[in-house]
């Protein structure tokens, strides 16, 4: 029973530690029902640590800690609950039902050795008491609903066998294939070429419009943001340095950071009018 | 200075054997020139061959036919040790700077490396040579004798750069030099490259998929598509006005950094085909016409 | 309770022990020849009585009857299993000699003769023998009522034809090479007519050197001279046996000849049902088997093993039942060699070679000292010859007299190599490395050179491309089998265990000649004093020892077999205790 | 569709094919592993004929000669050597010079107990190595996970030799729980089933004598490989899947982990033969080892060139198993050549 007023995720001071090193500085945002919230940052600035933090993650995976803060979770229709507080079983239940992730790299995210059948059911069967052949048909639906011709066949394959768009779509297919209440994605184009790039968006897009999920966009890509995000949390050295509307961080940015980076995104068609080549006009910013 | 091209490649091709006789054919029929001073980019999606254009260009790879002409002289097939003055004049910047320097070397020893192996320093003058390198890309000499795990992505990239300027190369090739980088970055050593481009009179080939990079850089831009050259023209010419559909699409496709310009998707499905043919099997070759003086395009049956 | 009557058993068989080698290694031999009663045999059978009384002086209350009983009388059963370390290809002694065919030949063959541990002839298939007054003939009468495992009854001319098989089969050819004819006047008689004295011929007639085998399955591949191809020297459908075994299985994958009890033997059936006699290679191994009882009687040789075996309860050690075979460890000079033709330098080489370090610190006091080609445990051994005890002085003052004085680094300019059998090292390559040390000491330099494989050292050894080399050789109970080989110059030949000093000295092979066919002991006994005299003094080889086999059985093992021939000797009087 | 069984068809074409070519080198190993053994067993001082009367305790000049003439070991040492050849390929290995019967029946005899005995060390160490590498990747900061590793360097410096009288001492003669030699009691019985468990009571000390050494290895293999596995992507995807843990461990990352194990367990296996000669020896099990040894003792020479043709098959046969095995495991492998 939850107010439909309170967002469907709210970070509070979350701190996360690997050893001395502090990956994640008292950080703090909110990502409402069916948004498209963009976490953006340059290599190192906390962006990726976070977004494991959200699924207690960083713990099993890269051994870091949360040292303080919550990640409050109300799901429409169930009790409220801090993931930062959770016992690990309950929180299983939560990866891929509620929250589920895809990331970067998708050859290596998928195990090379099983194939995409099996990867698929098993994430299925390991929330659903089904029987493996409705498992496989659910497979196959979500295998059509990211598009990927011929889905019989592609569904025997291994990841080495597909190309990377391919092998990106069975990542989403994976992720989405529970209805979960919040995707994150990690970098889930950087890998790819630009056309690919475009469709993956394009694709991710239609399948939030479907289902209504929440997206988190963990990029680097201020193009990427530009083209998808509702809203805008922009990082730096582990922490929060501004955050609001996509337009605002944009047209208005407030934080010098946020502005240097601005300044040194390349636009397509910027130059449309210049003859010779130009070089970038960076902002000095603070160290 | 000659009106002579410092890089003309003349239906240069290189392909790769493959399992079962087929061959992947990463360069085709490629024609390109590239003039002193000028920043070619060469661009298109992975496996489209222009990292291999740029390796058999610099003679990493041996072209299977055509010419590579470096000042007029054919370099294509030339034996190593007649290679070696030449190749002074080239130098190639790789993606991934960590990879290209030897963790265990101080960066000091290894940018006056190529300096030894051509003899072209006196040992006495060493020193200061490097430490003027080290100041043309932006980094304090006193960091010579630190290890390569001591910087950054960008300061290893200038670290690299001046390394490849040593020899006081005309062409430098840049493989996807800035694609790692942070934005940030990218964009502090995209300005290094042109200031000493402007200095030094420098040629660039310039391979990438960033296509709002190249749009900053290029004075002239190649799109390469199978490992052929589909649509060439200067910059303005080829992205204020793409005639190829590929070059359209791949413009289509870039995410531009404005939310006001946020582009409704039309979902084109589909990905590039295979550049492995099998055996006895070739791509057909496609036929230019010129748009408009210098902005070639490859005619398609549509 | 079990442990402390198994541990006074041994401690009784060991002082037993003690008193019977001082006895036989004494040089009054004739005591021995007067009681022959004395056989090991009995010992064991007086221990239990004297462990029972001391049992209830010390235990009252946890005594019981039953397991005194048990080791009292003789009881029937179970499985006796015998380990060795070479395994057996055929188990047909007529053919060839060594421990691994001796070993089963002996259980699935009667013999005419056995010996006790004195080396008194004791009757077997013979229950009498007499020689003609001129030792020209010797009679035996054999049984009536022994029969092959076929059930056709044992007759005279099955041991004529056994005599001749070995004759013309045997490598030993001193053993029979006297036997003019053999005559079978009735089915229980060989006569046995000799062109010569023999008097080695009765222990030629032990159970390990002539299996009696019956003519009737074994004459017709004889005569075709298919012998050695024959399926019925291991072949259990084929073979047919007169002794108190028979052959149930051979299985040399697993290292295993199983044999079985013979009801209808002539002297009884054996106490155990089955007798299995298994190749083991490793010596640990050996040890926990026995210990185990997976094992219970072996022989053993290393030095580390049989100190670990006196460390452990219930298993006893005994240099008993090795005599036989009478193993010697010797250092042999190729007089060939310039420098060792000089009697000087081999006796030189003699005094700079401590024995005693090498019997007490290399064998750990488990080998006895030998000097003469004999085994000390033989009465025709005399321990009153040169030894050459350890003496450098006189070694430099022999080496400075033959004309090589030591330079001023001690050296004498004398270099020589020393090769030894691999794969013993206990009594053959420390005795070398000790020996090169020991030579140094004197200015000899010596080279140990390794050979990887026996082949390798027998290709030295055979064409004498040598200078000295360590060496076992085995007596085989009589010096006509085992000692004469070594120094006859007829037997100068490129293969092993003939002449491979190439000594010639035709006096002492006149005297060997004689010591061979003197038919009274105490003659023989003077001839063989006298060569040994003579061997000292010319030191074709350098004796040092025995070799430190001993007997080890787990005490279980009641009435072991501690004969001259040991575990070579019919098994079928041991029984185990329950 | 007809596009899958087209690819199968690719598949069984390309094993086919990897066989093919292995049979072919093989044939080629085989040929230089007999001319070399020949000819350095010719040039060592001594013959068989020799050793064979040392065995026998002597012999006449006439019987050394008529057994150089049985055995034609007075012929050229190249008609020696080309007879040999000749008949070799025509799976005729000649007489034993010692025990009179054919080679290939007496190594054949021992053939299965080695298999039995080198397969069983190997499975265990395979096993238990991947299951103390796993555990102590898993929680590398625990002190079970060191002890583990202590345990894993004791494992790999311990002689075999050593390990396996230890165990002889522990096992067999103090604690009496197994026998202490041979493949079977002598007692036992011609029932399959108490035969077979003689059989396997007898195989448990020298199987983990050989597999104890072996099994070090392999955790320390393990135990990185899975370190490096559990960082990997495909493992945080199982993980944000929300597998249980134990599934994400022992089937995500142990069927990675395992690859490089048996890519190396596959090199091993002539090392694990020959390490197989030791054991066989301290535990008198009745392999192929044990008779290779008194084989080399006793220059009969026939068992010894059949034995290192057999072993040189074996080892040929493992490794193509072994490759087999890899693309079994990982797909990558299975479709390229």
């Amino acid at each position: 029973m939850s107010d439909s007023a309170l967002p469907l995720l709210e970070v509070n001071n979350l701190t996360v530690k690997f050893g001395d090193f502090t990956a994640v500085d008292d950080v703090s945002f909110q990502l409402n029902a069916g948004e498209t919230l963009a976490i953006v940052g340059e290599s190192g600035s906390g962006k990726t640590v976070t977004a494991l933090s959200l699924m207690r993650l960083v713990e099993l995976s890269s051994r870091g800690r949360i040292t303080s803060g919550e990640i409050l979770l109300n799901p429409p229709n169930e009790i409220p609950m801090d993931l930062a507080d959770l016992p690990e079983d309950k929180l299983r239940k939560i990866r891929g039902e509620l929250i589920s992730m895809i990331f970067q790299e998708p050859l290596t995210a998928l195990n090379p050795v099983f194939s995409v059948q099996s990867q698929l059911v098993e994430a299925i069967r390991s929330h659903r008491d089904i029987s493996k052949a409705s498992a496989i048909e659910m497979a196959l639906d979500m295998m059509r609903k990211v598009r990927i011709p011929d889905p019989e066949q592609r569904l025997k394959r291994f990841p080495h066998e597909l190309s990377g768009g391919m092998r990106q779509r069975v990542m989403i297919a994976q992720a989405l294939a529970l209805n979960p209440q919040i995707l994150i994605a990690d970098e889930p184009t950087t890998a790819l070429d630009v056309t690919i790039q475009a469709q993956i968006l394009g694709l991710i897009k239609d399948l939030q419009e479907q289902t209504g999920s929440a997206v988190i966009m963990i990029t680097h890509d201020m193009g990427v943001v530009a083209q998808v995000a509702d809203r805008v949390v922009v990082m730096r050295q582990s922490k929060v340095v501004e955050q609001g509307p996509v337009e605002q961080i944009f047209d208005d940015p407030q934080h010098p950071y946020t502005k240097a980076l601005l300044a040194a995104v390349p636009r397509l068609g910027s130059m449309a009018d210049k003859d010779a080549p130009e070089k970038f006009p960076l902002v000095e910013q603070d160290a | 200075m000659s009106n002579t091209p410092l890089i003309e490649c003349k239906a240069l091709y290189k392909q790769f054997q493959a399992a079962e006789g087929a061959a992947v054919h990463a360069v085709v029929n490629v024609d390109l020139e590239l003039a002193r001073g000028e920043t070619l980019a060469v661009v298109g999606e992975s496996g489209c061959g222009k990292s291999t254009l740029a390796n058999t260009i610099i003679r990493l790879e041996e072209p299977s036919a055509g010419q590579v002409l470096l000042d007029g002289v054919d370099i294509s097939h030339m034996g190593s040790r007649e290679l070696r003055q030449h190749r002074q004049k080239m130098q190639i910047i790789f993606q991934d700077p960590f990879a290209s320097l030897d963790p265990r070397r101080q960066v000091g020893k290894a940018v006056s490396e190529p300096l030894r192996i051509h003899g072209v320093t006196p040992e006495a003058g060493m020193e200061e040579t490097v430490a003027e390198l080290f100041r043309k890309v932006s980094l304090p000499p006193d960091v010579m004798q630190n290890y390569p795990h001591q910087f950054s992505g960008g300061q290893r990239q200038r670290i690299c750069i001046a390394r490849a300027l040593a020899l006081q190369p005309e062409l430098v090739i840049a493989d996807e030099a800035v694609s790692a980088l942070d934005v940030s970055v990218q964009a502090q050593v995209i300005n290094l490259m042109m200031d000493l481009q402007e200095e030094m009179g420098l040629s660039y080939l310039f391979i990438s998929h960033d296509l709002a990079v190249v749009e900053r850089v290029a004075h002239r831009v190649a799109v390469m598509y199978l490992g052929q050259i589909v649509e060439l023209g200067t910059r303005k010419q080829v992205f204020n006005n793409p005639q190829h559909s590929y070059t359209q699409k791949l413009l289509d496709a870039v995410p531009i950094a404005d939310p006001k310009a946020r582009k409704k998707h039309v979902m084109i499905e589909g990905e590039i085909p295979s550049p492995i043919w099998p055996k006895g099997q070739s791509p057909e070759l496609v036929t230019m016409r010129e748009v408009e003086p210098g902005h070639q395009v490859a005619i398609e049956d549509l | 309770m079990k442990r402390l009557h198994l541990l006074l058993a041994t401690l009784l068989a060991f002082s037993m022990v003690a008193v019977a080698c001082g006895g036989s290694s004494s040089s009054d031999t004739a005591e021995g020849d007067d009681s022959p009663a004395t056989t090991q045999a009995e010992a064991p059978e007086e221990i239990p009585a004297a462990t029972v009384a001391e049992d209830t002086a010390e235990e009252t209350t946890t005594t019981t009857a039953a397991p005194e009983e048990a080791s009292d009388e003789p009881v029937s059963g179970g499985t006796l299993v015998v380990s060795t370390q070479t395994q057996a290809q055929h188990f047909n002694s007529n053919m060839a000699s060594g421990t691994a065919p001796g070993l089963p030949s002996a259980q699935l063959f009667a013999s005419p003769l056995k010996f006790d541990g004195d080396y008194n002839p004791q009757p077997y298939l013979a229950e009498s023998w007499e020689f003609s007054n001129n030792g020209l003939t010797l009679t035996l009468n054999l049984v009536d009522d022994a029969v092959f495992h076929d059930g056709v009854p044992v007759k005279a001319s099955d041991v004529a034809f056994s005599i001749e098989m070995n004759k013309a089969s045997h490598p030993f050819s001193t053993m029979f090479g006297p036997v003019e004819s053999v005559d079978t006047p009735d089915d229980t008689t060989v006569v046995i007519n000799l062109s010569q004295a023999h008097p080695g011929i009765l222990i030629a007639m032990s159970p390990v050197l002539l299996p009696v085998m019956p003519e009737h399955v074994y004459g017709e591949a004889f005569a075709a001279g298919e012998i050695r191809e024959f399926a019925g020297n291991s072949d259990p459908s084929v073979l047919v046996g007169s002794g108190p075994f028979t052959l149930n299985e051979f299985d040399p994958t697993n290292g295993i000849i199983r044999l079985d009890r013979f009801d209808d033997f002539f002297e009884g059936p054996a106490y155990v049902d089955e007798l299995v006699i298994q190749t083991i290679q490793d010596p640990n191994t050996v040890l926990i088997a026995l210990e185990n009882g997976e094992v219970h009687i072996t022989n053993m040789q290393g030095v580390a093993d049989l100190d670990r075996a006196n460390t452990l309860d219930g298993i006893a050690v005994t240099p008993e039942g090795t005599e036989g075979i009478g193993a010697v460890v010797s250092m042999e000079y190729n007089l060939e060699d310039e420098v060792l033709s000089n009697n000087d330098v081999r006796k030189a080489i003699a005094y700079a070679i401590d024995k005693d370090f090498i019997l007490n610190d290399l064998q750990g006091g488990l080998a006895f000292r030998a000097k003469s080609p004999i085994h000390p445990g033989s009465p025709f051994y005399d321990d009153s010859i040169e030894g050459y005890e350890f003496d450098p002085v006189k070694a430099a003052e022999l080496l400075d007299a033959a004309g090589y004085p030591a330079g001023d680094d001690g050296s004498r300019g004398i270099s020589l190599t020393m090769d030894f059998i691999p794969g013993v090292p206990d009594y053959q390559q420390n005795l070398a490395e000790y020996i090169r040390s020991a030579l140094d000491d004197v200015g000899i330099e010596l080279e140990v050179r390794s050979s990887p494989d026996i082949g390798t050292w027998i290709g030295y050894l055979a064409p004498r491309d040598y200078d000295l080399t360590m060496n076992i050789l085995f007596m085989w109970a009589d010096p006509t089998i085992g000692v004469h080989r070594s120094f006859l110059e007829a037997n100068i030949q490129p293969i092993p265990f003939a002449n491979n000093s190439a000594y010639i000295n035709p006096d002492l092979e006149a005297t060997l000649a004689k010591a061979g066919v003197a038919t009274d002991l105490d003659e023989r006994k003077a001839l063989y004093a006298e060569a040994q005299a003579t061997l000292a003094d010319e030191l074709p080889f350098h004796w040092i020892e025995t070799l430190p086999t001993h007997s080890v059985y787990n005490e279980v093992v009641q009435n072991p077999p501690l004969t001259i021939w040991g575990t070579m000797s019919p098994l079928n009087e041991v029984w185990i205790a329950g | 569709m007809s596009a899958s069984s087209s690819e199968r068809g690719k598949v069984i074409a390309r094993v086919g094919r990897v066989i093919a070519t292995r049979l072919g080198h093989a044939i080629f190993i085989i040929l230089a592993v007999i001319i070399l053994t020949f000819s350095l067993i010719h040039l060592a001082p001594g013959d068989a004929a020799e050793v064979l009367t040392f065995s026998q305790g002597g012999a006449s000049e006439e019987q050394l000669a008529e057994i150089r003439e049985e055995f034609n070991l007075d012929d050229p040492f190249l008609s020696q050597l080309g007879n040999y050849i000749i008949d070799a390929f025509r799976f005729d290995f000649g007489n034993s010079f010692f025990f009179q019967q054919p080679v290939s029946d007496l190594v054949l005899d021992r053939l299965w107990p080695t298999i039995l005995l080198v397969s069983t060390a190997l499975g265990m160490a395979i096993v238990g190595g991947v299951i103390l590498g796993v555990y102590s990747a898993r929680r590398p900061e625990k002190t079970s996970s060191h002890v583990m590793t202590v345990l894993a360097l004791f494992g790999f410096s311990a002689p075999i030799f050593w390990t396996g009288i230890m165990l002889l001492l522990l096992f067999s003669s103090w604690l009496g729980w197994l026998p202490s030699n041979g493949m079977n009691s002598v007692t036992v019985g011609d029932g399959f089933f108490e035969k077979s468990w003689d059989t396997i009571k007898h195989l448990i000390l020298p199987a983990t004598t050989l597999g104890f050494f072996y099994m070090a290895q392999y955790s320390r293999i393990s135990r990185a490989t899975m370190l490096e596995v559990l960082g990997s992507d495909y493992v945080r995807t199982a993980r944000a899947k929300g597998l249980k843990e134990r599934v994400v461990i022992w089937k995500h990352a142990l069927r990675n982990a395992v690859i490089p194990v048996v890519t190396i367990a596959g090199f091993q296996i002539a090392a694990i033969l020959s390490g197989g000669i030791l054991v066989e020896t301290v535990f008198n099990w009745p392999g192929m080892g044990r008779l290779a040894f008194e084989a080399l003792l006793r220059r009969d020479t026939p068992i010894l060139m059949g034995m290192l043709i057999i072993s040189a098959i074996i080892v040929i046969v493992a490794n193509l198993l072994t490759d087999l095995a890899y693309r079994l495991i990982d797909p990558r492998i299975r479709y390229k050549t």
